[in-house]
């Protein structure tokens, strides 16, 4: 059963106003113009147990994101590739909006959202994970946890799994007699082969505008929002709807149009992110 | 599993199942088919069948969850173990969790919730056969579910997927084309409001493809809406005649 | 924990005066007598997909039946034998008295009895579903779906099953060289062979009065019901007293009787609806 | 598993454990085995040992579930890991479902719930060791439990199942002759009312047979009702003798 | 989630003052010494269909254990041992604080308390428990099922698990030609080798005093709780504080010093109780 | 799985990772690390990374838990997938449900619950990384997020694990020397009010040994706490240097 959100932030009539009359002045709330998404903060590796894993900061929203490696047995229909398994968590500590329990609609949302947009246009090559087809492939898990919410956390997961898998080493392993496959547990491993980078971009529907990357304020006060997957060539690898609003045909492609400006702006902003990292 | 065509066109340009690219298999909308839910409808494209029911406005059995200004929208979209290649077992699976949302969603800018404050409007959609499309045929029954029991609606919705196999955008994707495709897209409208309720996007499209797709998507609509209108026109006919 | 119904129907005593009334005079609301069903309208092969399926009106409660083939295991301590499993939903559609989530025990109940009338008298011939003995069989799932509640889903559910069973058809297979199973997507296959047919008849004791097929109304007045499931020859084979009242043994006794009589009434309606089915 | 028995009946025509075929094995009824409960009672048919509590009337924890004009009744029926012959996961079966439900119905004829509206009374059956019958050696259990708590109530119940073996019915069919017999028909009935609560067969009969099963069924709960009397009556006199 | 608990018995402030009273000179309600544990009384072999069962009452509490053993597979990293396996329930009959349900956290701590206490110092001797190394070993379950609530669950369980193990018989088994394991159904069985005994002591800290098992008055006015396990010789082998509260560390040492008394105590009433048991 | 080493000290008596035995990894206490939360802190001891968030007093969701009296303590203690050797499955395992009690009963002897009668205080702790010590970590990370919330507390609270190894006792053990040593024994104190909140014991040890161990932990607690109070205060101070 999907319900009608009841548990959602209440924004005033009068920060409407406000936003709105900061909207036509081509400004936002926390100094933005509304095409940019909000400042960039990427540590990568801070989960050392993990085969990958990147912290995120996207302006006050905080996701973490964890990849582990483990052998396991390739799809039938595909006996020539590792299994991918995208899973998220919004958990309770992100916002008070959020509660304990197993993954409701919109943690489930996002899970299959990421996945779907890193499935499709074949992101992760897949095929570089079989070991021995039809029987042994590792399962690449990718693990988001949503740890501090101030909205957009589709952009801030894609981003930090982008991070998390640009960072994951495939272990080195060896065939035992029997055909077991153990792992060696502190090789250093492969990096994991990517065919492409894709990032995901929400624009929210606020009065006639269209703004890139909205806030919790933004979130609350949106009818609508897409969501659009896109990777480096500005294709769409990705597209989901989300809320309760609707689009008329002309706002619609005009936030396409809109996001995918903004999708290279996200490369960007995670090449310099990664760099700084790397550099710190 | 069934096996992956080798080719989806034919020397004619025909899809596998005969239909041109830009042709809807055969709609069938059929209102009222239930006796105990306030508004219900059965519709079929092609093989996909759903039947949709709807209770409300009425009292929230979970109180917790009431809204002081409108009526909240249940959604539950399932499926019957037997409307699948396979068993499917009962118990709902993310797929499900995630249809019932954007379900949800593409209702919620047409009914007229604030008319019913404190009250739940539920509408149960189950599939009892899939072959390809059900989330836009469940879209479009429980638009019409919702007409037959009498809830204010600012416009009905329709839905239909679009596909994109071997290059070529098709309309009303089937399961094989669904399944070894390369895009599928479903969209909802409500074309008498203009407005789009529904997009998702399951694969790689340039942008030109996108906006063609969605084209040939909001006009398709424009006819199963016009379907739709039709079934609750006779269906009101049949109970005047009774 | 089993509890008290309290989403009942409400049926007001002026009602039930009424009811009385008619009875007395050998009738009902819905112009039958006391023993009689209501007319039973079959439509079978609804579900392609499915391996036998039926959609079944019984008045205006409808069930639909879908039956599917898989390979699976036999039991351990029936090796030469398939495997049925019957489950049914009381989806929420079909009832404001209904509530989506797992099944209840209303649920359970119906799948059960239908389970074990179905089981206990060898009505289908699971001998002909063992593929491999021990190893391999047909896992036959009976999915019994109530899709519109006006009372006595017992015996809609029942025909329904019987309905589907007569019209389902086992796929074709053939062993690959390393012993599996290949089930022949597209092949005829061959009809499921049945031993027996078998029917549930529920009574309603209503005051005095045992009247057969109740429908909604008449069940919310009911101290209880009596559902006994028979062979065309007339043999009992199953039973099971619902709901909270009891019975005195000239009662009982008076129900079985009458029930025993509707059974064939039921085959003979089961017959003609499928006649009319075929025919259509 | 156990294996299947050649034969049911040895050459005198006495059953496996020595019985004849319309003896019951050995009944003990022991009230007032808890010192928490309101009421609650240890009964044994043969091996087969269930123990019964009883908690009420009282406010019910389930708030939303009160019934104006009386008392609900739960009941929970379930069994130990360790009461089957391979252990049984705690979490509970679809049988234990339904077996909560019938033993419910099977006591409700005769509770006078009428007379606490508003309120709950919790039975909670747990099987110590099952050796077949254990949903009617429940019911005379929670019977004795009810008494035992003092609840109102128009007549005491007791079960007992009848099978039939090599086409032979026979009285408080033990768990071989369920596993591999030909029927288990479990009879539960108020004898002071004349009233049958709980009815089911599980297997194939004539009419006949289905005639003379219950005959026996209700010959035999004449007895066991005799035997919960005198225990309450014993657990009576022993308080008073306190 | 855990939450403070809200279903406590409620005692008034005049009991916990005629408690304390008594108390100070040395004294109980249930006319014992503030070191003395209730009276125990146990009943070993109660469940004929289990390997091992044993029935305790520790003054009103009353539990009731049942061991199985099965066939099953040794852990991966501990290839030459059984499976030890303990569950425990706190059925609703036993206390009208306990609801129905799945084991809630106190179950889940009395299970695990438990286990360690066993397994820890290898009380039972689990490599007596395998079949074949790595592939097949019996898998122990121990079933702790609370029948009556009146204070100190602990004890009395792990007095019941005691008694239960050393009644508990391996059954005898051969294999057949194929390699599995075909447990002989009637055989007599060899007795499950123990290699320590071991009993838990739970003391309670009421005001300034420190009492040997609590009944459900104390439970309900302790601060704290602590469960400390011992075996014969005195060492300790498991502890846990439980409840709210909090200890000074004199208060610790004199708890422990107080617990470590007790447990001869317990393992002397343990054995004539098993001697009584076996005399009638 | 690891292997078990050969043994547990080098010839100098250092342990694995290279600490003396009375020596605890590098701990890190950050304040304030989340936005949303009304208090919150990130704790490493080693490579075990665990953030606890506090939220509250609140109004609780759960209304018929409150209490009349003071506020009730809500704890979740939760592993994140990634967080261990092998993926855990996100599902709360038997494991994690006793540690959010034990949690959960270690700092309600200092939060002042009885400032706040019928509302919630909650906690949340997600292990980010675990090499050992989780639920002592937690237990600091949870105080110090507890304070940072301005919850009024009678002290704070500090954890470390003891463990047993190769015979000898050893401060703050890591994941190694717990999975593979004799005794792990979770500690858990108030030093300013002198008091033992959480003692776990995992475990064979003699009396001596647990006495020896329960010291070690409350010295090494003292400078634990001490670090929590270092790092509130800077916190404080950035606070107002903003």
């Amino acid at each position: 059963m999907s319900a009608t959100p009841y548990r959602t932030p209440v924004v005033s009539k009068v920060k409407l106003e406000t936003i709105l009359n900061m909207y036509r002045r081509g400004m936002r709330t926390d100094n933005r113009d509304l095409y940019s998404p909000r400042n960039l903060n990427v540590q990568v590796g801070v989960i050392e147990k993990a085969n990958g894993s990147a912290l995120v900061k996207l302006g006050n929203t905080q996701v973490i994101v964890g990849i582990k490696l483990g052998i396991g047995r390739p799809f039938e229909d595909t006996p020539n590739e590792g299994v991918l398994q995208v899973n998220s968590e919004l958990v309770p500590m992100a916002s008070p909006l959020f509660e304990p329990g197993p993954p409701d609609e919109n943690a489930v949302e996002l899970s299959r959202v990421v996945d779907r947009s890193l499935r499709d246009p074949k992101a992760v090559d897949l095929g570089s994970l079989v070991i021995r087809p039809g029987e042994k492939a590792w399962v690449l898990w990718i693990d988001i946890y949503v740890l501090d919410y101030d909205g957009n956390y589709f952009d801030a997961s894609m981003l930090g799994v982008m991070a998390a898998l640009m960072n994951t080493r495939v272990p080195d392993y060896e065939e035992s007699e029997s055909g077991e496959i153990i792992i060696k547990k502190d090789s250093p491993g492969t990096p994991l082969k990517l065919n492409k980078r894709v990032v995901l971009v929400t624009t929210a529907k606020i009065g006639n505008y269209i703004v890139v990357d909205p806030n919790l304020d933004e979130e609350a006060l949106a009818e609508s929002r897409l969501v659009l997957a896109f990777d480096e060539q500005g294709t769409v690898v990705g597209a989901q709807k989300t809320g309760s609003g609707a689009y008329s045909v002309d706002e619609f492609y005009r936030a396409v149009e809109i996001s995918r400006s903004a999708a290279q702006v996200y490369f960007k902003l995670l090449d310099s992110a990664l760099q700084k990292n790397q550099g710190g | 599993m069934k096996q992956r065509p080798e080719k989806f066109f034919d020397e004619h340009g025909n899809r596998l199942d005969g239909r041109q690219r830009d042709e809807m298999r055969p709609v069938d909308i059929n209102i009222g088919v239930l006796s105990n839910a306030d508004g219900s409808a059965l519709v079929s494209y092609g093989k996909t069948k759903v039947i949709a029911a709807v209770y409300g406005p009425r009292e929230p059995t979970w109180r917790y969850n009431v809204l002081p200004d409108r009526a909240s929208l249940y959604v539950r979209y399932h499926m019957a173990p037997f409307s699948t290649e396979e068993r499917k077992s009962p118990a709902p699976t993310r797929r499900e969790i995630e249809l019932s949302k954007v379900i949800r969603e593409s209702l919620e800018p047409v009914v007229m919730t604030e008319l019913f404050p404190r009250t739940a409007i539920e509408i149960y959609v189950e599939v009892l056969q899939s072959d390809g499309g059900t989330r836009t045929a469940s879209i479009t029954a429980a638009s019409a579910a919702l007409a037959d029991a009498g809830i204010p609606m600012r416009a009905l919705v329709g839905g239909v997927a679009i596909g994109k196999v071997d290059g070529v955008l098709v309309l009303d994707l089937n399961e094989v084309e669904d399944n070894f495709g390369e895009a599928d897209m479903p969209v909802a409208a409500a074309p008498d409001l203009g407005l789009i309720t529904l997009f998702q996007l399951n694969g790689v499209m340039t942008l030109d493809e996108l906006k063609e797709g969605t084209d040939m998507a909001l006009k398709a609509i424009e006819r199963i809406v016009e379907k739709e209108k039709q079934a609750l026109r006779e269906s009101a006919t049949e109970v005047e005649a009774l």
